[in-house]
């Protein structure tokens, strides 16, 4: 069976169907989840054996200025396919999201490194600390207001 | 049996004392050094540079200087601008060539040497009188018509400008012609036949630097 | 508490938990130094003393004492980045350090004498390379070896990296390179083998700076 | 019955002989027992994501050299790649064998490196090493050539490599290949079934399989705990879908498992290059791209290599403009440490520094 990647449409329906009020939309090639429901989109993300995406490969945020995107890149191993899955956080001042680290452990040091370079804070996870900065630093320098 | 693994690894270090030694007994000794190694130093020509300053923009670190002033010859009629200063600074330089990459004229080149070690950090800048006057030991990297001549850096003999270029430096010369003539009178020698194709090896990565 | 813990006698909670104090006095530490280290400090350099009074004996016992010190110099084993595996590669059999009696990397920086800072300084490490750079027996001395260390090279500019480890602690000779090759490394060793071979251990007047070299604004 | 003592919680790094590189340790130790462990990243944070934002398409490369500073060619190639998606373009075949070929090259010097200081910790007192390094120098040689640096390459652009190899690239690579079963062969009959090695390593700090799964481990940490995957094999970029080899497994997950599958892949990886070298054919090696690339505004491009560390991928996300808006580095060094706290655990002062030795970070790469 050949690696493929999932879309976005594909996604949103298996979502649609598990957690509602969960999608946002469905774009070409990922689907774009309510904040909030993050951790539950990901719990049935990991545990439905259709989807079965074990693995997280990278949670990425990008600053838009007046949002921020945070991209999460996933694998099945069994089912070989690949998804993306996105979260859209609008504001700048206090931003928070809900923590994977209970679905994914993998999420661990990348949420600590998302909230250290952007400043985007995961609720639920056990560790916030600064993890490539010390303790003290001026701001999260990958923002764009950051020079 | 216990230990005999121990014996077969022993065996091969004790095989080792037959060997060559694969030491360079650095300071008499060196290493050969491939044409394309990129020493920590500059080869620049300053006949060729037109001060067109694309190494500086493309420098990653912009620590390429450059100020230039209109020469007196007239500039209308496509004469090059002069250069007052060219400096690079060494002690940020991280040698990765982009700037041989961009030059247009193939006027600068990665040098061979890597002898550079300084007491100060206040003299470690590569002025325009130190390229000027230094030995010009060019490395092939980056400027494929080198290597198709089976040229080598360290067989210590300088080029001259004119051995290093692109293209011929008659071809250089007719071009200029070429533009100052282009307002005027005729353009008689500027015939086909003595243009040299540009880029000799199958390689030629020189593409992107004109475009 | 799980029981495990009580009996093991461990504070309750998650170590990462209990060691927010410790984050908090290093990062402070770190933000004091980023705040004063402004300006390179003073290179030091070896003051040739207009006055060559320096008799026979002292001049002899100079230049045994230098002798001495140069051809046995033991670096701290101290890599940052890519240019300690260059390090390493100096000391490795192709290029083998141990032909200027230099094979000795020591870890603890109270039996080294040089200190090769191989790579680039950040911020958050340089409370740590000065605290080295103080531990070690005087005389001593420090290469920068690669641009990373002598201006922070490629990551000028960057948000944590020190422009230049010379803003911390005095450095005697810097290499250029980004990594510079075994051999480039090598000869930055052999000037500062020329350099130790002029100091005036005897001469009076002259005295010791942090730092292992005499000091330059002395009369 | 246990006999009662004071636990004692001891920093270890950021200096320090065996931590490779910069890397810091809190640990509470009960006598030689590991108790806690809490790892302490950031002394090599140079900030590349944000000088990445700073620079065009082509200058990055630069920056990616300096990540994995033991694999520069393989950065370059995610990099490349993640570049190249972005464009919607895909190099020349001759360009997409040298890369290949510079990649793989590079997977044996990153893993002689992964080898060696992981039998330097277990206190082999640098014999392996120095074969390991000699093996090693042959190859940045052959870098040499190529490109003309050894370490910080910058060889591979995006569209392509920047040269095509000179001749007498060609007779070296055969000498060295030719070499290269005798070398590793000798490092085997050295260490391979040395029983110390053995003791030292077999069962130690384990590792199960749905636990490093669920920590996003990858590469030889994730095939010693028994899953055949393999980026190159799953998602074949480059060249890897025209070449035949095999992914080595092992399926206790112990620090001796860690050890031996990067040994296999060191053959492997000979096998691989020895393929291309076979397949090349002449041509061009590099697109005619410009020489500053501004790739369409609001895509996004997910660059994924097999990297001897474990699945190394760039996440650029464009704007139109020169340089990349966002460059973020998924770096599997720093991921496989997701499980740093599970593997030292319960195990002792002396199988701490073995155990990170054989997860084989590079701090250039956690820390970025």
């Amino acid at each position: 069976m050949p690696f493929q990647a999932l879309t976005g449409e594909a996604l949103a329906d298996r979502l649609a169907e598990a957690v509602p009020d969960s999608v946002e939309r469905a774009d070409g090639d990922c689907v774009w989840v309510e904040p909030s429901q993050i951790a539950i989109t990901a719990q049935f993300l990991r545990d439905d054996p259709g989807l079965d995406f074990q693995f997280l490969n990278a949670i990425s945020a990008v600053d838009f200025i007046d949002s921020f995107d945070v991209v999460y890149h996933l694998t099945s191993f069994r089912q070989q396919h690949k998804g993306v899955v996105k979260a859209r956080l609008h504001g700048r001042e206090s931003l928070s999201l809900p923590s994977v680290y209970e679905v994914w452990r993998g999420a661990d040091l990348q949420e600590r490194e998302v909230w250290d370079l952007m400043g985007i804070r995961f609720e639920g996870h056990p560790n916030m600390k600064r993890i490539m900065l010390w303790e003290g630093f001026d701001g999260h320098p990958l923002r764009k207001d950051y020079l | 049996m216990y230990g005999l693994a121990m014996v077969k690894g022993l065996m091969v270090t004790l095989k080792n004392l037959t060997r060559k030694p694969f030491t360079v007994q650095y300071p008499e000794e060196r290493l050969t050094q491939h044409p394309r190694f990129r020493g920590e130093e500059f080869v620049w020509y300053e006949e060729r540079c037109t001060g067109c300053a694309s190494c500086a923009k493309y420098c990653p670190l912009g620590i390429i200087k450059i100020v230039t002033s209109p020469s007196e010859t007239a500039i209308d009629q496509g004469d090059k601008y002069r250069l007052e200063v060219f400096d690079i600074e060494l002690q940020r330089c991280m040698f990765c060539g982009l700037c041989v990459e961009a030059c247009p004229y193939d006027a600068l080149f990665m040098g061979s040497g890597f002898e550079q070690g300084k007491y100060s950090r206040k003299g470690m800048f590569i002025s325009i009188d130190q390229l000027r006057q230094s030995e010009k030991h060019p490395s092939t990297f980056f400027r494929p018509q080198l290597e198709s001549t089976g040229y080598n850096p360290h067989k210590n003999r300088p080029l001259d400008w004119k051995e290093v270029g692109r293209e011929s430096w008659n071809w250089h010369r007719q071009e200029k012609m070429g533009m100052r003539l282009a307002s005027g009178p005729d353009l008689d020698n500027g015939s086909a036949e003595e243009l040299e194709p540009a880029g000799t090896s199958s390689s030629d990565g020189s593409n992107g630097a004109s475009s | 508490m799980t029981g495990e813990q009580e009996f093991r006698g461990i504070e309750s909670g998650p170590l990462f938990d209990r060691t927010w104090h410790i984050d908090r006095v290093e990062g402070a530490a770190v933000q004091g130094l980023k705040d004063t280290s402004v300006e390179p400090l003073s290179e030091p350099l070896i003051e040739v003393p207009d006055d060559l009074k320096g008799n026979l004996v002292v001049t002899s016992v100079d230049a045994l004492v230098n002798w001495g010190r140069k051809s046995a110099l033991w670096p701290v084993t101290f890599g940052l980045a890519c240019c300690a595996f260059e390090m390493i590669a100096t000391a490795m059999g192709r290029f083998d350090i141990a032909r200027f009696g230099m094979e000795a990397f020591r870890a603890s920086p109270r039996q080294a004498d040089l200190m090769i800072i191989a790579g680039t300084v950040t911020w958050k490490m340089a409370p740590a390379i000065q605290r080295i750079h103080e531990q070690m027996a005087e005389p001593k001395w420090v290469i920068s070896m690669g641009v990373c260390a002598t201006s922070g090279g490629p990551y000028f500019g960057s948000y944590s990296v020190v422009p230049g480890v010379d803003h911390i602690i005095p450095v005697d000779v810097y290499v250029p390179g980004c990594p510079p090759r075994p051999d480039a490394l090598l000869f930055g060793v052999m000037e500062l083998h020329e350099k130790i071979k002029k100091y005036h251990n005897l001469r009076p007047g002259s005295r010791n700076v942090p730092g292992g070299t005499l000091a330059a604004e002395n009369p | 019955m246990p006999i009662r003592t004071e636990p004692m919680t001891v920093n270890v790094g950021p200096q320090h002989p065996s931590t490779h590189g910069v890397f810091r340790l809190r640990i509470t130790f009960d006598g030689e027992e590991i108790l806690e462990v809490e790892p302490v990243f950031g002394y090599l944070h140079r900030g590349t994501e944000k000088l990445a934002e700073e620079r065009n398409y082509v200058q990055v490369v630069t920056l990616t050299d300096r990540l994995d500073y033991v694999s520069s060619m393989i950065n370059n190639q995610a990099y490349c790649l993640a570049v190249e998606q972005l464009l919607e373009v895909e190099p020349p075949d001759r360009g997409k064998y040298l890369r290949t070929i510079a990649a793989e090259l590079q997977r044996i010097a990153a893993h002689l490196m992964g080898i060696g200081f992981f039998l330097q910790d277990l206190g082999t007192l640098g014999t392996p090493l120095m074969y390991c390094f000699r093996t090693r120098e042959k190859i940045l040689d052959l870098f040499e050539m190529l490109c003309g640096a050894r370490i910080t390459v910058s060889y591979l652009r995006p569209g392509g490599v920047f040269a095509d190899a000179p001749e007498d690239f060609w007779p070296a690579l055969d000498r060295f290949l030719t070499d290269l079963p005798g070398e590793l062969s000798e490092l085997e009959q050295l260490i391979l079934e040395n029983e110390i090695v053995m003791v030292r390593t077999r069962g130690v700090s384990t590792l199960p399989l749905d636990m490093a799964i669920n920590s996003s481990v990858s590469g030889p940490v994730l095939r010693a705990s028994g899953l055949a995957w393999d980026w190159r094999k799953a998602e074949p970029y480059d060249a890897y879908d025209r070449v035949e080899f095999d992914v080595p497994v092992a399926q206790n997950g112990d620090n001796y498992d860690r050890f031996w599958v990067r040994m296999q892949e060191l053959h492997q990886s000979a096998r691989i290059v020895r393929q291309c070298v076979e397949q090349i054919e002449p041509g061009p090696v590099r697109l005619d791209l410009p020489l500053v690339l501004r790739p369409e505004p609001g895509r996004e491009a997910y660059g994924r290599v097999e990297a001897s560390k474990g699945e190394l991928a760039f996440y650029l996300f464009s704007d139109g403009g020169i340089s990349p808006y966002r460059c973020k580095i998924r770096s599997p060094s720093l991921i496989n440490l997701t499980v740093t706290e599970h593997l030292l655990v319960g195990w002792k002062l002396a199988d701490m520094i073995v155990t990170l030795g054989s997860v084989d970070i590079n701090m250039g790469e956690v820390d970025r």
